[in-house]
């Protein structure tokens, strides 16, 4: 079933709300400005609405519906408990602004989370504001930037492995850094001697994903951070994948000085097709002084204090001994909340003993794709060892003109959605296998055997894939057409 | 563990096929030093569902959901009406649990919906394209400014003394970092704002204005004026709009000359959640800017059959494909408030939001007139909307408790706002929507006297 | 995607919960009753069971996701704020035995409901503890036994006509009465002439559907409770057709006696897929004494009170003059409350001004429905003047060997549910539309124009229709497979 | 009015393309004294959605929500954690909004979640098939003696007196109106039931005995021995149970020899509601049964491309193929509170049912043995899954009232149940599930003493 847009269907003067009529001749306050063109934004009744949205969302894809082998997005199980909790009275229907005496139990909420965060990484500080991931990094990099200045060190350099996520590099030139890359082994890791002879008084940073892109563990990571230490810089560890080691490592133990956290993969909270997300980020004691307002504290009486601007000089002159000094702040008022809540439910849902059994299922899981599929798919690190919570895998062995994407695209037929493709830049045509924890067996069997069966009509060159998907709300859809003439908001057609 | 469906039998079975003795085994990579031995000490164990929603219901109760008091906040985020059918579309398992629409042929549900969000904001603030979500407004207002030194190759920007101080905030600790130099101040305590001495500093240098719309203190001025003298300097018009439902009553910043126009989306359909997630909305007046434009954009296009089909596209301007030459390091969106706000707009309408922004404006005037009586309170604004400030006479972040001890949520104090700034002090700021009833003004009123007495 | 069954996926050790392992050894009161055999109840993980269900609800079509013109079902949008109203802790978290003292929310509710519907209707009392329109129906018929035997009449018949739903004479011969039919008009009416010819002493209710299921007004429904009222008996009007009529017309002012309501047609509490329904009774003054316990009544001091077994008696003598006479207990507990919470949201959305409109767009739509497609299809009765809420049509006219099952199966593959089909009886191949008041004239017009295409097929002897539908979860089934061996629960496969 | 997406402009062109003038004119036949002029007097008019949940959110916080108090009330409605999922599922528009599964091609969701629901059932009840819901146990209760008759082709009917008196009240009212003759009685105050007694009112003329397991007084006991005594006198034996968690721990009914099972299935994914919609399970032990039972069946079968599927099946004993020769007029199952217990069933699994059985049995032993220890208190069970009948030494009506004065619920009275039945008066009946925790036991402790002193 085609659903058309609102824009065809509904009309400007029908409405879904029940409101008074407006009195155009009642006075105003608007001094002189109101409103008298027509906006344009049709409306539906609630019968309409329901339908369209409902219809809309069966063109989607979704957790609920099937598997996600999407490496490095850690698309798992969301419990609907966090739901009903994220939207108990007192977390949903609460201003930011009320009186500190009106929402102590959400500061609460966001101090207990902040004790989970340290705990669970063995970090000194965390700062809970930021936004999303790439927000967290930023946050992270800010923080570095903070600190060196606070010593007087101005650095301009950014190392970054070329297998990072593209927000890495993003981020640190956004904070105004020059971003070089970091070599790679051939077993898939950082190039330790190679980034030891590149350290030196011009890096600021070294960025660096553990568990990494290729699904595996940065061995030398201790060996790393020394190094960057030594050489007067700070680690920035991106935490995307900490689902492989929560519970089993604490990347405080590995010498990171910040790493963020994105909520909505390792603790759970919805991707919701896109967003929002958030992204704590856990910080040395380093860096913990520099870190953005506001952030939360409980003091000695046991009350929990949300820092501002308005405290911040004060409240760490009188309980961190002036150490405090802010870069400032990130974002308006306290951060995801919502993403808190039900970050929190998570984890207090597994605690700690169901948090390790996470990552040692998201671990095995991985492992037992990478060993069921090795035989027949190029897997170039297979042979080092383990992999962490995703196994990669490469076009190498394929024959004939089918690509990467030609496999993916026959996944969907198969009712799942596609690997990550040609991520991480490293492997050629690399396909990044991320099973997850809350899959079962019975799921990844089912699954093997149909990635199997792809892999060997590809082999077969089965021309038919590459017009794949068949069985989708859509065939491949044109994404040069959409680039070049861009058609970004909806415009009434033109009579003929 | 209710969602781990691994069992023993089954992880004995893996490990077997993967050829490991135990777990532990695929653990060898992490040196032994910093494995850990067992859960990690000082967290409890795992909880039924049960026990966890008792905690959770605990600490939720220990704040005053704003249902259960009179309550007049606003500065920034808004309490309205959300319609029950918005709450149980978001929650449907193909939009809640779906992820970031990059493989259309599956996601037309979510890319649907996002053109059609980004369409109606386009509208709503007058523009021709906006995108599809940032984090919230005060990020977008800096994206808009470092997208504006883009534009312009210039980095001076001037902000209004009567922009969000938090939105203020997060500028300058951005800039801090960049090259862009930031002017700004506090707002005066005057009835309208000073759009002539904003004027007075555009120069040459300026990369962009920033003016917020209804502005810090509720005020409402016409932007045309500081548009056309930001143009005659080659600076763009940047304006910030935190209540979206202001522009069913008031002319859009795109009609008075707007560049960029950025705000907070959280009003429709999101709620007020403590503060996030929100919901940055981000639209640029003129088409050309859109490839300068910072994170999502959806589009139209066609399948292989020739269907009308849906993508995100431009996408060379983003940080998966250009990295360190990105637009943004953003990456997330606000996809499930987008849908929330779309879904909201959707069943108002232009009617309804016509209409419930005349019941906002019409409860806030009324609200306003009767605190106006109120011995010692004066109203400072010529015009509003649905936010406005009163003079208080005396230090009102005390006010503030007094009233919250009285069990009113009675507005923001310009001192949480602007910490040290005296002249400030005495502001309220006070918000009426449609949620407000005459009882609770008529609560504010009485609760007001008795403090100010 | 197929889903298989629960018992393929499930394991008996698996469970979705976490709860205290079982001691075995722990001391118990069971009386040596311990169940010791295995039960053969598989279960399933969150994740599983969220992916299982979501699954299976992507095989049914609901009012969500496209029109219902089922005549006389009366398939309308369900509200989503009576789903948030019927989950408020106060309505949902409360014991149907709790003091009375602290339920008189739960109490005001249903006095508020039974207060709407007597006004609506414009009846005396109300039963609302029936379960169901079935329920509903069996409820106002014992109690016209209960009143003609408390005045000592015993008869023996109830007249039921032939169009009528077939709980109607299925409720009759429950309650001990032997069924007879009455006739019917060319017009699709009752014959007045007929019916009062056969009145006499041994008929205790005439059972009438009005409007009828032809989707007609009974004209004369006045002059037949007259009659009716004239002969001694008792009239039941079955109230699954209130849709048509609630705020135009009160059943009260035409004579009748007693007529059950169903809560999830007129008022929309949702189907559910086949329930729970709600079927208050309304009640003429001469039948309220005789309704069923327990009910709700407010007394002068503004407290309102259930009454049961325990003070029906003492509370019949000082509030009623003793005049309430119960036939008794109908059900245990006090009907359907989840449903009344949903109804009186509906009604207080509506208003009484809502009300007459829902009854005027309902009859509107059937109307438009009727006249666009009179040329085409046999309409028997609509030359007689307009319809009601739904319209009647009859496959006398098409060509060839197609049925109106074919039509109604081919309509699936439009998007569509079928409409009501083989009912009333009186029509041969008959085919009822009810399009009800929450469809946009949009929804008719496409509804219409895929209606009159497969007509056209039919007429065209398109016998790819016989094999309707192919875009379906399912072709067509076997339902005589079904029946002859039936297979009504899941058993393990044997080895072969 | 947010329901109904006709405007006036559509009315006026379909009136047009009708031929009608005004909408009156499609009323005609309505006789003209008969048609109101206008809205009803005496109701309010229309109201928006946030007027209409304030006046029922205010009528909700009139009751005192179970969660608010400790909470002991059971007596034919318990109350259990639903996990949160379950409501989630039910939710969803496809089965929400979903009709009767007539049309099997497009309604196999339904259809199978009844498939998998009967066999849970039938599992649980240790019996051959059950059927797709009743509207709950009272009246499934009802059903049971109705096909007992038709089956024996015999018409008395021997009650147990221990059989829940709601239930037994709506056998004897139905019974007046047919020519089933009752016999019943309440049940003694003896620490296990009767079934000598029981046994002793069998005869050649007996359709079925009808007992409750647990029964009304929380007791239970082998049935075997009952079962054998009727099936010697060619009558059948009907068990009733109203908490099925129990079966999580006790002997099924189907293997002591029950013939029909009924009860209530509200415990599990329903939850309490003032006491509706409710589940009425139903099933039967030897598969030839089957086509007298009443109600919805849901049978395998396949497609014509021979495909497994579900459908309605053996619909020629009901009412809407049969009419006045139907098993019973019943048409409406509980579809949805079917699908509640389906899914509450599969994330509970066997294990976790097991698992809360004993929770609830461990947390009761701990509640009967704290509670007999108050002064005047003894309970009066030797056996009990999870409630128990304490002898409280008064009238249990009035220390009822006195504990809800406390804030606590501290149970169903005995004589709420049986009113003028003075030798059971002294009677309160305590449930406790998982739901209770220990501070709940010790305050009803306390509240306990306080009113006995």
């Amino acid at each position: 079933l085609e659903e058309p847009l609102l824009f065809e269907i509904g009309r400007t003067n029908v409405t879904g709300v029940d409101l008074p009529e407006v009195n155009t001749d009642a006075p105003n306050r608007l001094g002189g400005l109101e409103r008298a063109e027509p906006i344009g934004l049709p409306g539906l009744t609630e019968p309409e609405t329901v339908r369209h949205y409902t219809r809309l969302s069966r063109q989607n894809y979704g957790i609920d519906l099937g598997f996600f082998p999407l490496g490095s997005c850690t698309m798992k199980h969301n419990p609907r408990l966090n739901e009903k909790v994220a939207r108990m009275p007192g977390f949903a229907d609460v201003h930011p602004l009320q009186p500190r005496e009106t929402v102590q139990g959400a500061f609460e909420v966001i101090n207990e989370l902040a004790h989970w965060l340290i705990t669970l990484t063995g970090m000194h500080g965390v700062a809970m504001s930021p936004k999303a991931g790439a927000h967290g990094e930023l946050c992270g990099i800010l923080c570095i930037r903070a600190a060196l200045e606070a010593r007087g060190d101005a650095r301009e350099v950014v190392l970054v492995p070329e297998s990072a996520h593209g927000t890495n590099p993003a981020t640190a030139a956004f904070a105004g850094y020059r971003v070089e890359n970091i070599p790679a082994t051939d077993e898939g890791r950082v190039d330790l001697e190679a980034l030891k002879a590149r350290l030196g008084p011009d890096v600021a940073a070294v960025m660096i994903t553990n568990p990494n892109t290729c699904g595996l563990f940065e061995r030398d990571m201790k060996k790393i951070s020394d190094a960057v230490h030594e050489a007067g810089g700070f680690v920035y560890c991106d935490g995307a994948n900490f689902n492989a080691i929560v519970g089993k490592v604490r990347p405080g133990d590995l010498g990171v000085d910040a790493m963020h956290i994105n909520l909505h993969k390792t603790f759970s909270t919805p991707h919701g097709g896109g967003g929002p997300g958030s992204g704590p980020v856990v910080l040395s004691e380093a860096l913990s002084p520099f870190g953005p307002l506001p952030y939360t504290a409980r003091t000695a009486d046991g009350v929990v204090h949300l820092v501002e601007e308005e405290s911040a000089d004060a409240f760490s002159k009188e309980h961190f001994g002036g150490v405090m000094q802010s870069f400032g702040r990130m974002t308006a008022f306290h951060g995801q909340m919502g993403m808190f809540t039900r970050a929190l439910t998570y984890m207090l849902s597994h605690g700690a003993d169901g948090l390790r059994q996470v990552a040692e299922d998201a671990v095995l899981n991985a492992n037992y794709i990478l060993r069921s599929m090795e035989d027949i798919l190029h897997a170039p690190y297979a042979a080092s060892g383990p992999c962490m919570h995703e196994a990669l895998f490469g076009d190498r062995d394929f024959g004939g003109d089918l690509s990467t994407l030609d496999l993916a695209k026959s996944m969907i037929d198969e009712g799942y959605h596609p690997m990550t493709v040609y991520f991480p830049l490293v492997l050629h045509g690399a396909m990044l296998v991320e099973p997850t924890e809350t899959e079962s067996k019975a799921t990844l069997d089912q699954f093997i055997a149909a990635f199997r069966s792809l892999v060997e009509r590809a082999n077969a060159g089965d021309e038919a894939m590459k017009q794949a998907p068949y069985y989708a709300p859509r065939r491949r859809l044109d994404e040069t057409q959409a680039a070049r003439k861009p058609n970004l908001a909806w415009a009434e057609p033109e009579d003929d | 563990m209710r969602y781990l469906p691994l069992t023993d039998a089954d992880r004995g079975e893996m490990l077997a096929k993967i050829g490991a003795g135990t777990i532990d085994d695929l653990f060898v990579d992490v040196p032994e030093e910093a494995r850990l031995d067992g859960p990690i000490r000082g967290l409890p164990m795992h909880a039924s569902e049960m026990a966890v929603e008792k905690h959770m219901r605990k600490l939720s109760k220990k704040n005053l959901a704003a249902a259960d008091a009179p309550f007049f906040l606003g500065a920034g985020a808004y309490r309205h009406h959300v319609p029950s059918s918005v709450d149980q579309i978001i929650q449907r398992g193909e939009f809640l649990t779906a992820y970031t629409p990059y493989q259309p042929e599956i996601a037309q549900g979510t890319l649907q919906m996002l053109f059609e969000f980004q369409t109606q904001v386009a509208r709503l603030y007058g523009c021709a394209v906006a995108n599809a979500s940032l984090y919230d407004g005060s990020t977008a207002c800096w994206e808009a400014v470092a997208m504006a030194s883009r534009i312009t190759r210039r980095d001076h920007v001037v902000l209004s003394g009567a922009l969000h101080p938090h939105y203020a905030e997060v500028v300058k600790t951005m800039a801090k970092f960049t090259s862009d130099e930031i002017a700004g101040a506090e707002p005066a305590i005057q009835s309208t704002p000073d759009n002539a001495g904003l004027i007075s500093r555009i120069d040459d240098q300026t990369s962009c204005v920033v003016v917020q719309y209804p502005d810090i203190l509720g005020r409402i001025t016409d932007l045309s004026e500081v548009a056309e003298a930001a143009h005659a300097k080659g600076a763009l018009l940047v304006v910030v709009n935190t209540e979206p439902v202001a522009l069913g009553a008031i002319k859009s910043p795109g009609e008075m000359g707007a560049d960029i126009v950025v705000g907070e989306g959280q009003a429709l359909g999101v709620g007020l959640q403590f503060g996030g997630p929100y919901l940055g909305l981000f639209a640029v007046r003129d088409p050309k800017h859109v490839r300068q434009m910072p994170g999502r954009l959806c589009g139209e296009t066609v399948d292989a059959e020739g269907k009308r089909g849906f993508v995100l596209t431009l996408s060379t301007r983003e940080q998966h494909i250009r990295r360190e030459k990105a637009t943004s390091n953003i990456c997330t969106n606000s996809g499930l408030c987008a849908l929330a706000f779309n879904v909201h707009m959707t069943l108002l309408g232009e009617k309804g939001l016509r209409q419930l922004a005349a019941e906002n404006h019409r409860l806030a005037c009324q609200a306003a007139d009767r605190l106006a009586k109120v011995p010692g309170v004066s109203v400072l604004n010529d015009n509003y909307f649905n936010e406005f400030t009163l003079m208080v006479g005396q230090d009102a972040r005390e006010v503030v408790h007094k009233l919250a001890a009285k069990g009113v949520l009675g507005g923001v104090s310009l001192g949480r706002l602007y910490p040290g700034v005296d002249r400030l002090s005495e502001g309220l700021l006070v918000a009426v929507t449609e949620t407000t009833s005459e009882e609770d003004i008529e609560a504010l009123t009485n609760a007001l006297e008795e403090v100010l007495s």
